[in-house]
């Protein structure tokens, strides 16, 4: 019963809002903020619960509703995103036009999220997606200009993606005349190899177009950079991860591991694997060679997806492990950035890594949380990225996979690169004349800021507690436990023990502290004090951010060029011509009309007569 | 050459005077109004380099005297056989009181650090030109350093000697 | 050259310090500078009493003004000197700086540099030759041990006649004062 | 017993670090004037700077200048902890190379983070180099390090170090060609003349450090004395066995010795050259050396 | 019991009466289609519910079926019935004060002759009768499309003129080749003699049927009419040409298919025809700037999606099909009265003149995006469960040519989304719309749209209420057996 009342809060309180929004401003952000609280406290209270209940019926099929561990892990996590985004977006939309529609369209797709994990069969798994596609592409185009050609792409891939998965679902419903998930898993054991790799291509096509895996990820850059940055924090780590959720669906729920791993022959794990490994080198290295902040995010984003699907597709209950909570991490620090971006386009207007310089002094608490939000993306110790990242290494090592692991290896330092350029060009340096009286990132934006910085840091210090969790997750998939403790995985080969890395940081970390402040004093200077070989320091233009990393540009600048994308619009470009060619059959005057009127007599007479085709 | 070329100058400016020194480089002294004429004249000859701007300070006459040094730019020894490389030496005289000469950007631009170096040094005020800044001098000088009337010694006296030494207190 | 005398180090660690690890800054002023390279090479080697050439004044603690200062100069002597960390040394070169030299008489060149910045060691002669910088050096040694090499105190508490002196010399300075007002005249 | 044996040697290998990275500094000068035909300083020239560093009054440029240099120093000890020196090694059980290769970021990050607070383009220029050094000394060491992991079949480096107790070296090992792979990116990760366009004095005044006065040089002078020492007694402990201490210290020296002469007979590489080089010799060699190691598997 | 025979009665009998009332009451006459339309709507939705037991046979003038003509009211032809009553109700209240200009009672009295025609066709059971109705519809038709007077309307009616009647002379030969084999003209008895008679000899007149009822049902080769018939004619008549007067050709042409030939092993034809006709109609809408020639190329789009559904020839894939046509018809009538205004209000028909509608025509805007969102086949909205069934009619095949089929279907899908959400960024996310002269339509415009949102809406949320009807209808197409022993009897 909870989960029916989740999901007609979650509608209803949308629509609701935007009925109230034309009355009072003041009213419908009270309501959007109260709604998502309540959501989140509701989803809270289900931890723990399974069960299925079937709710409505459509074309005489049940819809079911269903929530177990792994739809309570992802529902959490999309709750509390959105909640903040909508906390974020309270200051963030003050004064913009059309805020009703825009708070709508945000919980819509919040609810249609909610919709897909909780959903239990596929027919309501497809309402839900479809929703959640078509509001995030009303969302994406809601600033104008750029963001329209981005919410085309966005809407033409996803809408191909979700064509892929009705013929995947019917040919089920065809096959096993039920749509219901658990049905589903228990006969799907008998299906012929074939014919689960060809549901499996079809589902995995469609998810992999949503979750931006590297082929199929050319709608995320501009779709992310034009978005408005509180939907943009949502959309990138949110709406992604469902298309995550659809692989763990497909893989372990449905086909369960010992099925996954045979599948086309043990030849798909690689492939898989394979994809999700260049997922990761490429988008990083084109995150480096980006100047504008929210489509390096973007990028950074398909990187890391890259990882999550590595750790889920790798098939050993570590891996997956690693995998989910990588995603769960991911989450966090990738909400955290798009967010301080935001407030720093919300107070400097501009995301332009170049002009941007010196926001240290101005906004420290913003500089505070990108610093955690990069901390934990580059996975350094003691906080939650490095986790679930050393899991994925520790997998992909120990299974004897070299090359993957490289490729996850440079993967780290490419991110460690791109994001120091993040956090270097928009707040170490000189400030700029023009941001000279920027003011700090207003109270609603602190707000999510803290709240984030602290999930990654407490999580990162103690994985048990998420740890906990997943490994019940893996255990309904089908994979063993692994014994927890608090302080990490205490397996037998090579065991992670936070615990020792964090002692040791913590007393080096004093030791060092305590010699730098009894090693004499020091003179505090402003920014602007700084050596320019004997002259006063030129305002404004003293300041090195423009091409960051030159020099590495122009190494791999022919090299990483998005192929991909240049390949799509060529294919766009000879669609549009060849529609020109076919419109010309029209062409107007009567003679040819007649003419093929008797043309398709004479065909039909052939085919009949000549070739009896029929 | 010099021959017909110093016809040819004498035939269309009308008071100028044109010697060749040591019979190389010919000098022509001219008055204030033609300097620009000449100069866009040379150009057109091939003359297109002003090398430099340089200023003497006739106390005694109470007069500046302007050398423009211009000379052809050397295309290749055997380029045009005629067109050995000659510098020519283009004198004027002003006067020393409120000092005024209209600039030479027109014909050359490279004359403007150089007319900018005589402004701050002679004071000899180039109109039309577009920056007279400070060239090199930090501090401002009531009578411009480099006339002859500009006693050193004694502003040495009057501006640095009168900078007190630090003496610590004890 | 007590640099081995345990005893020594132990008392007053800093003066040792300051005595045996000399890092000068790389400033060029006037004609002076180019004897300093064969001071740093292996001609006369100054690493061998730990002086070495420091790219930036931050890092450094001894400031040699080498050579004649234009007025010009004088306001990146001054930068530079108030961008080295506290205790720090300056040592004029030749006699230019400090009595102005052949160009006493000269408009452009500062006469006496002490007025501006304090000086704590000088080297007579026009362009004095290696071995005379190291006999600078020594005796800025025995100016440490005494603790008489004190130019930086002298500058930090009479900042303000300084700053006088140096706005006479220059106009009007951009940058802000080192020191505050206030403990100009505790 | 062991608890109190294990935390005197926490407490002893930092220090035998700090020891033997700031003797070799003093080497590394001293011996670097003598190719010069200088008699060059004191070995112990280096103690003496820093103690007049120390007391000297160094500019800050704020709190973050102050803990990103503190961060790079505790990243730098907590490795130390990590690298089994001799025989002793504190944290040998807690994670071996994976955790090693993730803490070795802490230092770049940490001075990053300083520098870029000191708000000087020198020191942009300096840190953007460093990092871009760093991802393309990078790729080659990530392969040598797997082909390691996937010839001993294990993450942890003591095991490694245990394998080669008796006298066969992995150097002399079917791992010869990561060996050579690694001695080939050793001047990058010294961060020594070849590759020492990051801390370059005569380009960008030192990069880095022109910032860095008074005791914040120090710390990043100890800080470079410590990678020198980790980087070498990595490449000792993985390649050339690491027996007890004199004799793993004598290994050190001899590698140091060689960096040295590679330092002083190399000019320096600029930035795109140093990538172009480091992610095509070494590359190659190490990625032949992994398909080997996995033959042989 | 109503008789049935009043649903063709009343607006022929209305259509007649109209210039007559023209002299006395001008002004009451635009207010008799709607009453007309509403009364056969209450007939048809009265009789729905015995015809799914069995249907009513009525004999005209007495006769027994083989000598007089006979209606055979089915589930099919009370659905098609229904729909068309339906959307011929709400276009007549939305033309109340959209036709304007020129003579009015000419308008609504072939208005009213188009309904009974596709009523008539519907509802009959002899193929002549069937002939006849069909002229009357294909005639009030050509007359509409020229309605508006200017050059572009005459240009393209008399087009559709003379392709719509070298179609309907192909019929008329098949007819009298048939009637001269059998003897009779009455469907059933057709069908019933159809098996004594080698097959070749009936190739032909089917051959002329599928070709002379494609031309007005819109096939691929045949449909050059189109375009230029629906974006010149007025917006109430493309609504009406495109949501009915299509569709009754495709009805046509199952009949003729199914009752009377039973010719099954033809469907595979039709299916690549529909196939064929689809990609043809989305890739020419593509890249269209006139607003209305794009709902028309989408509507060759959407017939052909609906020829083949009918092609799968199973019960689930012709009743998705039927769901198919009440969708189209709905959506695609909704689509076309919603341009209507806007194009009125914007004074031209291109898609960047409609930039900025979002802002002052919220209502109207809305609308058309549900409907767009429709005709994709998004969840919420009827398209979904129309399409829903198609794929899983496809896919109960279990063959792989059909799964070829059926991607390309899908992709042609793909493409029509693409095309109509350009126009739904043009409406809500391009441009400021500066002049004030496009404000909200008038209500009269506003309450069809209205009742055309909340069907689709409802249906598409809960689809149960269409699919018994669709059931028996295809059913009833599929046994002709039983079809010819009701008509028979």
């Amino acid at each position: 019963m909870l989960i029916q009342s989740i999901l007609i809060i979650a509608f209803g309180g949308a629509f609701l809002t935007y009925i109230l929004g034309k009355a009072s401003s003041a009213l419908r952000d009270f309501l959007a903020v109260l709604i998502s609280v309540s959501l989140t406290v509701l989803i809270f209270l289900a931890y723990g619960k399974t069960g299925e209940i079937a709710f409505a019926s459509f074309m005489n099929l049940p819809l079911v509703l269903r929530i177990n561990h792994l739809s309570w892990f992802f529902a959490i996590a999309i709750q509390t995103v959105t909640t903040l985004s909508v906390i974020f977006s309270l200051s963030y939309m003050k004064g913009k036009e059309r805020v009703d529609f825009y708070y709508l369209m945000m919980l819509l797709c919040n609810s249609a999220m909610l919709g897909i994990v909780l959903s239990g069969d596929f027919v309501s798994f497809y309402i839900f997606w479809e929703i959640m596609s078509w509001s995030a592409f009303l969302l994406i185009s809601y600033n104008r200009g750029g963001a329209l050609y981005a919410g085309m792409k966005y809407i033409v891939m996803s809408i191909i993606g979700s064509m892929c998965m009705l013929i995947g679902i019917m040919s089920l419903y065809s096959t096993y005349g039920t749509l219901n998930i658990r049905e589903i898993h228990d006969l799907i054991s008998t299906a012929s190899g074939e014919y689960l790799l060809f549901i499996s291509i079809l589902f995995l096509a469609a998810f992999g177009v949503k979750s931006a895996l590297w082929p199929i990820h050319v709608w995320l850059p501009p779709a992310h950079s034009e978005a408005p940055s509180p939907f943009s924090a949502v959309l990138s780590s949110i709406l992604i991860k469902m298309g995550i959720y659809g692989f763990v669906l497909i893989l372990y729920v449905i086909s369960g591991a010992a099925l996954y791993l045979g599948l086309g022959g043990g030849s798909f794990r690689y492939i898989l694997t394979l994809l999700a490994a260049i997922t990761i080198i490429i988008p990083t290295f084109n995150a480096l060679m980006q100047d504008d902040a929210k489509r390096l995010l973007a990028w950074s984003s398909i990187a890391q997806i890259g990882y999550i699907i590595l750790g889920i597709s790798i098939g050993t209950s570590l891996g997956l492990i690693g995998g989910l909570f990588h995603f769960f991490n991911h989450v966090a620090f990738k909400a955290l950035l798009f967010l301080a971006v935001g407030a720093i386009e919300y107070r400097t207007g501009t995301r332009d890594l170049n002009s941007l310089g010196g926001l240290i002094k101005k906004m420290p608490v913003t500089f505070i949380a990108v610093l955690a939000g990069t901390f934990g993306l580059i996975g350094i110790p003691l906080t939650n990225g490095f986790v679930s990242k050393w899991l994925i290494y520790k997998t992909l090592i120990l299974n004897n996979h070299p090359f993957l692991a490289f490729a996850a290896l440079v993967g780290t330092w490419g991110t460690i690169l791109y994001s120091y350029k993040l956090i270097h060009n928009i707040f170490l340096g000189q400030l700029p004349e023009n941001l000279e009286h920027t003011k700090p990132a207003p109270a609603s934006m602190k707000l999510p800021f803290i709240i984030l910085s602290v999930v990654i840091v407490l999580f990162g210090i103690l994985p048990g507690i998420p740890l906990k969790l997943i490994n019940l997750i893996t255990a309904s998939l089908g994979f063993d436990l692994l014994n927890i403790n608090i302080w990490g995985i205490a397996s037998e080969s090579g065991p992670l023990n936070i615990i020792n890395i964090f002692a040791a940081f913590a007393v080096a970390l004093i030791v060092v502290w305590f010699f730098f402040l009894i090693s004499g004093k020091k003179v505090v200077i402003s920014q602007d004090n700084s050596y320019a070989a004997g002259i006063d320091v030129p305002k404004g233009k003293y300041h090195y951010t423009v091409d960051f990393y030159n020099p590495m540009f122009r190494m791999i600048k022919p090299y990483f060029r998005d192929y991909m994308d240049e390949f799509y619009s060529q294919l766009v470009k000879a669609l549009a011509s060849l529609s020109d060619r076919v419109r010309r059959l029209y062409c107007g005057d009567l003679g040819v009309y007649v003419i093929y009127i008797v043309l398709f007599l004479s065909i039909l007479v052939i085919s009949k007569i000549g070739l009896n085709l029929w | 050459m010099n021959k017909e070329f110093k016809q040819e100058l004498e035939s269309i400016f009308r008071d100028i005077t044109v010697n060749i020194t040591d019979d190389v480089t010919p000098v022509i002294a001219a008055a204030k109004p033609q300097i620009l004429a000449i100069l866009r004249f040379l150009k057109d000859k091939g003359y297109g380099h002003l090398a430099m701007i340089s200023c003497v300070d006739w106390l005694k006459e109470a007069q500046f005297e302007l050398v423009y040094l211009v000379s052809a730019y050397l295309k290749g020894d055997n380029e045009e056989p005629g067109q050995e490389k000659i510098t020519i030496l283009l004198k004027t005289r002003i006067d020393r009181d409120n000092a005024e000469l209209p600039t030479a950007i027109p014909v050359f631009e490279n004359a403007e650090p150089y007319e900018r170096e005589i402004h701050e040094l002679f004071g000899i005020h180039f109109t039309g030109h577009p920056r007279l800044l400070p060239l090199f001098l930090e501090r401002e000088y009531k009578i411009p350093p480099f006339r002859k009337d500009f006693d050193s010694r004694e502003y040495v006296k009057e501006v640095f000697d009168k900078i007190p030494f630090v003496e610590d207190k004890e | 050259m007590d640099r081995n005398q345990i005893k020594k180090w132990l008392e007053s660690p800093g003066k040792m310090g300051h005595k045996y690890s000399l890092w000068a800054v790389y400033f060029c002023t006037g004609c002076g500078i180019i004897e300093i390279p064969p001071v740093i090479t292996s001609r006369w080697d100054a690493e061998r009493f730990g002086v070495l050439p420091a790219p930036s004044p931050r890092q450094a603690n001894l400031f040699l003004i080498t050579g004649y200062v234009s007025v010009k100069t004088l306001k990146a002597i001054i930068k530079t000197y108030e961008q080295m960390p506290e205790p720090k040394y300056t040592v004029g070169f030749g006699s230019c700086p400090i009595n102005g030299g052949m160009y006493w008489d000269s408009y452009n060149t500062i006469k006496h540099l002490d007025k501006y910045i304090p000086i704590d060691g000088w080297i007579a002669g026009c362009m004095p030759r290696p071995e005379a910088i190291f006999i600078a050096v020594t005796h800025l040694w025995t100016l440490i041990d005494k603790g008489m090499a004190k130019g930086y105190v002298k500058y930090r508490e009479n900042y303000g006649r300084y700053r006088e002196n140096q706005e006479k010399a220059l106009g009007k300075l951009e940058w802000p004062r080192l020191f505050p007002i206030k403990d100009e005249n505790e | 017993m062991v608890t109190v044996m294990k935390i005197l040697e926490i407490i002893v290998s930092p220090l035998v670090a700090l020891i033997v990275g700031i003797f070799f500094l003093g080497l590394f000068r001293k011996m670097m004037a003598r190719i010069q035909w200088r008699y060059g300083p004191p070995l112990i020239q280096p103690v003496i700077d820093l103690v007049r560093l120390f007391n000297q009054r160094g500019f800050s440029h704020g709190a973050v200048f102050d803990l990103g240099i503190i961060l790079s120093l505790a990243g730098a000890l907590v490795l130390v902890l990590f690298i089994p020196i001799g025989g002793m090694c504190p944290l040998a059980n807690s994670g071996g190379l994976l955790v090693i290769l993730y803490v070795m970021l802490f230092a770049p990050i940490g001075i990053a983070l300083s520098g870029g607070e000191g708000a000087n383009p020198n020191i942009s220029i300096g840190i953007s180099r460093k990092l871009i050094l760093t991802l393309s000394y990078e790729v080659p060491f990530i392969f040598i390090i797997l082909s390691l992991m996937s010839y001993y079949q294990t993450i942890s480096i003591v095991e490694i170090v245990k394998a080669q107790a008796h006298y066969h070296w992995s150097l002399f090992s079917p791992l010869f060609l990561s060996g050579v792979a690694y001695f080939m990116i050793l001047p990058a990760m010294l961060g020594i003349r070849p590759f020492d366009m990051a801390s370059a004095p005569q380009e960008i005044s030192s990069g880095i450090d022109v910032e860095y006065g008074g005791k914040y040089l120090a710390f990043s002078q100890i800080e470079h004395a410590l990678s020198l020492f980790i980087v070498i007694a990595l490449f000792v402990n993985l390649f050339l066995g690491g027996g007890n201490l004199p004799v793993f210290l004598l290994k050190m020296l001899a590698v140091f010795v060689c960096g040295v002469f590679i330092h002083a007979s190399f000019p320096r590489f600029r930035i795109e050259q140093a990538t172009k080089y480091l992610w095509f010799w070494p590359t190659i060699i190490s990625f032949i050396s992994l398909i080997v190691i996995q033959l042989i598997r | 019991m109503v008789n049935p025979i009043l649903l063709i009665i009343a607006p022929l009998s209305a259509a007649f009466i109209i210039p007559l009332m023209g002299y006395g009451l001008k002004r009451i006459v635009k207010f008799i289609p709607p009453l007309v339309m509403g009364f056969n709507l209450v007939v048809s939705l009265s009789l729905a519910p015995k015809v799914i037991k069995n249907p009513i046979i009525v004999f005209l003038g007495g006769f027994p079926p083989p000598f007089g003509i006979n209606l055979y009211v089915g589930p099919l032809g009370i659905l098609f019935s229904c729909v068309i009553s339906l959307v011929g109700f709400i276009v007549s209240i939305y033309a109340l004060n959209y036709i304007k200009q020129g003579a009015e009672q000419k308008y609504h009295a072939l208005y009213l002759l188009l309904l009974t025609g596709a009523t008539g066709i519907v509802l009959t059971g002899d193929i002549f009768n069937l002939f006849v109705f069909y002229e009357i519809l294909c005639i009030s038709s050509y007359a509409l499309v020229g309605y508006t007077g200017e050059k572009a309307g005459i240009e393209s009616a008399s087009k559709y003129l003379i392709q719509g009647s070298l179609g309907s002379s192909l019929i008329l030969i098949a007819i009298a080749l048939l009637y001269g084999k059998f003897g009779t003209l009455n469907m059933a008895d057709m069908a019933s003699r159809i098996d004594s008679v080698h097959t070749m000899e009936l190739f032909f007149p089917l051959v002329l049927f599928i070709t002379g009822m494609g031309v007005e049902s819109a096939i691929f080769p045949l449909n050059a009419w189109l375009p230029d018939a629906h974006s010149s004619a007025p917006s109430t008549i493309s609504a009406i040409l495109s949501g009915i007067a299509i569709k009754i050709g495709i009805y046509a042409l199952c009949r003729v298919i199914f009752t009377i030939f039973g010719a099954t092993d033809i469907l595979q034809f039709l299916m690549l025809l529909g196939l064929v006709t689809l990609l043809v109609g989305e890739f020419s809408a593509f890249s269209q700037d006139n607003i209305k020639r794009m709902l028309a190329y989408s509507s060759t789009g959407q017939i052909g999606l609906i020829v083949f559904a009918m092609g799968v020839g199973t019960q689930y894939g012709i009743s998705g099909g039927l769901f198919q046509f009440t969708t189209h018809a709905l959506s695609k009538s909704l689509l076309f009265l919603t341009t209507g205004y806007m194009i009125y209000r914007a004074g031209s028909m291109k898609i960047s003149a409609l930039e900025g509608m979002g802002k002052k025509m919220p209502l109207t805007s809305v609308a058309f995006t549900i409907g767009a969102f429709s005709l994709i086949g998004l969840p919420p909205f009827i398209g979904f469960p129309s399409k829903f069934m198609i794929v899983y009619s496809v896919l109960a095949r279990q063959s792989g040519l059909y799964i070829v089929f059926l991607a390309l279907v899908l992709a042609g899908t793909v493409i029509e989304g693409a095309y109509f959400f350009k126009v739904i960024q043009a409406i809500y996310f391009k441009g400021e719309r500066k002049d004030d002269r496009a404000k909200e339509a008038p209500l009269s415009a506003l309450i069809p749209v209205i009742i055309l949102v909340l069907l689709i809406i409802g249906i598409g949320i809960y689809p149960k209420v269409l699919t018994s009807i669709l059931d028996s209808s295809a059913a009833e197409l599929l046994d002709r057996i039983g079809y010819i022993k009701e008509a028979l009897k």
